[in-house]
């Protein structure tokens, strides 16, 4: 690991002329969106309003939106601890997103789930899991069903570097190559497992882990949302000619704590690499300032789709505060199908 | 065994589950089977020969050594469309899976506010006596009984066997499915008529007036024996199989042992913090004013299973066992 | 709490442990830690910290995300010359350890013939309440207590986590150590003389002469609320806590229950296949002829548990819901 | 897997003349034990007389040797399912393995143990274990004590090759390497996991696992005892100048079947397979003529040391077979140290 902290580099950043402008903006909306939520989950924390703890994915938005913006509205994902982003984009919506984040019977799973377990089969979202590594088994088999039932669907696997350390994934990638199953592992790299940096908890080199098994792999800026969009529609082009999965290693970093609660962080890692990341390597800056250089939209219009999206998100906040809390008897609810 | 009007054959409790599994297979093409050496070599026990002739490798499929991975998707294939059936060889390698199975399976419907769900089948073994010592003898069916999310079947018979694993199959929620290795070989009617049996439904596997004694799986034919033994001495014993242990059917228990007023509770697992533990708590409760005598547990003892054959027999619930326990709470 | 001579300090259990850890890690070099976010972070919950200032991070050992594969290294460890105290942050990772600690660690001694040994320590969590949902609140015990091998220990006061976590480290077998979360900044008197508590000794937290409550670990206080409520209506309710579920003080449980005629039993784990049900079966065969009324259990509901704070709540035995059984029991 | 049933080729042979003749003497009688002594278990079991069942490691006799040939006596082994070969090359006494084997009080474990759990401290073997890659925790776990009290010992890990299959290997390997422990991986690749072939449920290269988390790995062929054991040697002595695991891949093959109840074996490999390697590759063989052929020994020395095995292991099994059970009273001892 000898390039730990140093500077991701894109493998294949393609260019925006490439793109289209209507999906960059789209992108562009759905990394604001992000943003936005999760400042206003954090204000719900401070505000004594959200119980427990939530994970916020400040920072990493062009991993999630890059990926999904290469899927198809019935295409799979699973999703982790640090899961409004993948949930977001892959299309849930923020009213329902708040109310679960409350607890709230309108929220995405009747309040039982809460922050970590957002799920929503009707964007084809397994579900967000509190397991360091828990739906890699979920992930492949959603993967088998669809290649099983010749549905044409895929699913992607988010998971952070962290989830390297379960041997299940490795388990589960050795079937996914042997069967070729349409599934894509997207490893979130943002440096630390939880308060320890992860060179101190990964040997080797992290691509040479899916290449051992035959899985085609490669690392991507994860801060930028066109270079993780244009690897996302190669392996997805990939998984649904049937060759089988893929791995993409994402190089980010969460701009917030690990948790909401954590704010003492020099211990762990030094303010100046926050900084840094924050200053230079903004995902929705980036995309901006590329958006705008290349002419393809004008800082106003940028700034005006901004404004649309806090309205959006001060709605979404004010109606999981009116919502109103499950009844207690639904505790008994839901435990069999 | 229930009245049925079809004829009745003799098959064996593995040719029951094969059985089971082939018409649900043809029946619905969303079942499959996952595991190892499942396919060719139709498992070590060989309960699942002829499947992959049948209906081929893509839904009888073996795997690697890799119970988490593949119980994992398992979890995953069911909440996308499938039914799988996932084979876990020996019911001590449940320890490997529990995750996928306790903080997966079992949740996810729960977690989801209802909309994912989990129809997947997971069949192991328990009991011990083929002298394959510690890792390889245990009864763990009291872990999954514990989580809310799962049910836990225990057949004893070919009959409920072939009845139950139909109902596991078509049950929408993850269903673990117990079956004693040293029980394959035991011949019993099934009928060729299509049936299943509901989840939750004891059964009176024969009836009695002075004491009843509740047994699961490999301890029903020995509590069966017992009892022939007691009527020879003038007691008659009630023996009860819960057959699932989640659902449970207190009704049946309680109703029993208020009418003989003594019961006693045979299982294969760990004697304590097991399932003995469970049903003897529901009897003592429900049946509290019509109790002569303390309800009596009997599991295995409370060690790891020895290789060496007279320790490792020493360990299980017997027949004498049974019955001298049973004559003395009725003395 | 017994009689000493040492000035009494208040601490929180976090610190209780933690004082506990220091001390034998002085006094024995052969003690090292090894978990997730141990070292710079002292665990999530802090109940670390400092350790590795003191003792480098040779012996605060920080690990991958790899619970199985860091616990079975806390095995080989400690068959090897070391006595390490492995560290699985939420009791609900259990599920990823079960083989570590039930085929490997608990049966290595025995399997061997007695030879070798594993003298490890595993700490862990548990406890709702925190709304962490179903994946991070669960109270899992009854799975280490039911597996022969293992002991299994709850501490309910700052005091008994001191004492007992020195017991466990000093103990030749693997010991699985449960602490309530919601308990790691309770107060209470910690004697800053050298003190062990051995295990299978029950604590009688408060005497009394009405009904027997049998609590664990954070169902501890609940209880105790609960019995200053009873007081008020003239119940006068006996609060005894096992302290270790395995190996289990029968005889204090039940010379308490022969002594009241009635008894609960508390427990923060799952209802079903409980600890609770051992513990109301060990009563409802010791005390038979002395209840009055069959034992109640109290555990948790038997549901994943759920994020929503007033679902959460009341899946939670309570202060109030305790006292309400207590009162129907000796009305 | 390409070649997975081709032929093995060892990388690293080393001839005879640099091995030394005592040490290849000491090898062919150990590798002789074990076959003979495997042979008789295989007998006790038609002769009804064994409890159960037993996994023979008749074929393989040249990995367990040449490996622990390369062992100091209190350097540590962990052993599988398969384990009498290990045991036996680290030093165990034939007569208390049968005694084991029976389940009698004699035995290596009183008789609570078993063919797959014999336990030797005084050879530092750890135990075999009947969970496939059950081991791999403990080994590494001996290591890591190994080094924190720095007794200059080590540990090897045998398994299997269907062990890769389990995530644990690999969360272990991954610790291995991140803290420098002196363990060494051997996997025994004998083309089987019970009755599927290897290549059906191992994508990728083998050796790529170990290489992916920076462990140097190699393969031997594992017919060829002096080539296991110049491989051996080399890592060991990597191990104990603090370099850290290693991992040798020792291509073999089992003679007989699974256990020993594994007679019918033309539905899983071909007859004329366990033929060729039978004939062309015995390990036994193979070493009594490189012996013969250098000048080293006379054959009739090498019949003459076969011909005292067998002595040595008639008699191991009549000791056992007079051995008395234990107590019905020993189930209960020795749950708690
Ligand atoms: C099996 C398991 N072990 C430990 C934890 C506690 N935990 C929660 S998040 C986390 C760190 C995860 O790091 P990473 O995978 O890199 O994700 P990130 O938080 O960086 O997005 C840990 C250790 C857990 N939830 N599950
Ligand atoms: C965890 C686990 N899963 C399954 C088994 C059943 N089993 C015993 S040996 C074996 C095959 C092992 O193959 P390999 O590791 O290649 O060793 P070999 O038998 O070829 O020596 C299996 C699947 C087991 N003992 N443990
Ligand atoms: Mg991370
Ligand atoms: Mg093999």
């Amino acid at each position: 690991m000898a390039d730990a902290r140093q500077s991701p580099v894109s493998a294949h950043a393609e260019n925006g002329a490439d793109i289209g402008i209507d999906r960059l903006l789209r992108m562009y909306r759905q990394m604001v969106r992000i943003r936005e939520f999760e400042q206003r989950a954090n204000d719900l924390y401070l505000r004594a309003l959200m119980p427990g703890l939530t994970h916020l994915y400040e920072g990493e938005e062009a991993v999630a939106v890059g990926i999904c913006e290469a899927l198809q509205p019935d295409d799979y994902i699973t999703s982790t601890h640090r899961g409004h982003g993948h949930c977001l984009a892959k299309g849930a919506s923020p009213d329902l997103m708040f109310a679960e984040l409350l607890g709230k019977e309108a929220g995405y799973c009747r309040g039982k789930g809460g922050s970590m377990h957002i799920a929503d089969p009707a964007t084809g979202n397994l579900g967000a899991n509190a397991i360091v590594a828990g739906s890699a088994g979920i992930a492949t088999g959603a993967a088998f069903a669809a290649k099983r039932l010749g549905n044409g669907r895929l699913c992607v696997c988010f998971f952070g570097e962290g989830a390297l350390g379960q041997g299940v994934l490795y388990e589960v990638m050795n079937m996914a190559e042997l069967w070729k199953l349409p599934v894509i592992y997207v490893c979130e790299n943002n440096l630390y497992n939880e308060y320890t940096h992860y060179s101190e908890t990964t040997s080797g080199e992290i691509l040479a882990r899916p290449a051992a098994f035959g899985i085609p792999a490669e690392s991507v800026d994860g801060q930028d949302v066109q270079a993780v969009y244009g690897a996302a529609r190669r392996f997805v082009e990939l998984a649904r000619q049937g060759h089988g999965p893929g791995f993409i290693l994402c190089n980010t970093y969460r701009f917030r704590g690990h948790h909401v609660g954590d704010i003492k962080r020099d211990y762990y890692r030094p303010k100046q690499e926050e900084q840094q990341w924050m200053g230079e390597r903004d995902p929705i800056t980036r995309l901006a300032n590329s958006v705008a250089e290349t002419g393809h939209a004008d800082r106003a219009s940028l700034e005006s789709l901004y404004a649309e999206v806090k309205v959006e998100m001060d709605q979404a906040v004010e109606f999981a505060i009116a919502a109103p809390y499950p009844s207690i008897d639904q505790a008994e609810q839901d435990v069999y199908a | 065994m229930p009245e049925t009007e079809s004829p009745l054959r003799e098959l064996t409790l593995a040719e029951a589950v094969r059985e089971a599994l082939a018409e649900e297979m043809r029946r619905d093409s969303r079942v499959c089977v996952l595991g190892e050496d499942v396919a060719e070599a139709g498992t070590p026990f060989k309960v699942l020969s002829g499947l992959v002739e049948e209906f081929g490798k893509e839904r009888v499929v073996d795997t690697p050594i890799s119970e988490p991975g593949f119980t994992g998707i398992g979890v995953g294939a069911a909440m996308t469309g499938l039914r799988p059936v996932v084979d876990i060889m020996f019911g001590d390698f449940l320890t490997l899976i529990m995750d996928q199975i306790a903080n997966q399976a079992a949740k996810v419907h729960y977690m989801s506010g209802g909309h994912w769900k989990v129809p997947m089948v997971l069949r192991t073994t328990l009991g011990a006596s083929r002298r394959s010592a510690a890792q390889h003898s245990q009864s763990l069916h009291a872990w999954p009984s514990h989580i809310p999310g799962l049910k836990v079947v225990l057949p004893s018979t070919p009959y409920d066997a072939k009845g139950l694993m139909k109902t596991a199959i078509r049950d929408d929620n993850p269903v673990i499915f117990f079956e004693d290795k040293m029980m394959y070989k035991l011949k019993g009617p099934v009928p060729s008529d299509e049936y299943t049996i509901p989840f939750g439904l004891a059964d009176i596997k024969r009836a009695g007036r002075d004491i009843t004694i509740v047994a699961t799986s490999s301890m029903v034919q020995v509590a069966l024996g017992a009892a022939k033994l007691l009527e020879e001495v003038g007691i008659s014993a009630e023996v009860i199989d819960p057959r699932t242990t989640w659902p449970l059917d207190e009704r049946t228990l309680i109703e029993s042992a208020k009418k003989t007023s003594r019961a006693i509770v045979v299982d294969e697992g760990y004697h304590r913090y097991g399932v003995t533990a469970e049903i003897a708590s529901v009897i003592a409760e429900g049946a509290f004013y019509d109790l002569d005598k303390p309800v009596r547990r009997m599991g295995a003892m409370h060690v790891p299973v020895p290789f060496s054959p007279p320790l490792e027999d020493a360990t299980v619930p017997t027949e004498q066992k049974v019955f001298d326990a049973a004559r003395e709470l009725c003395g």
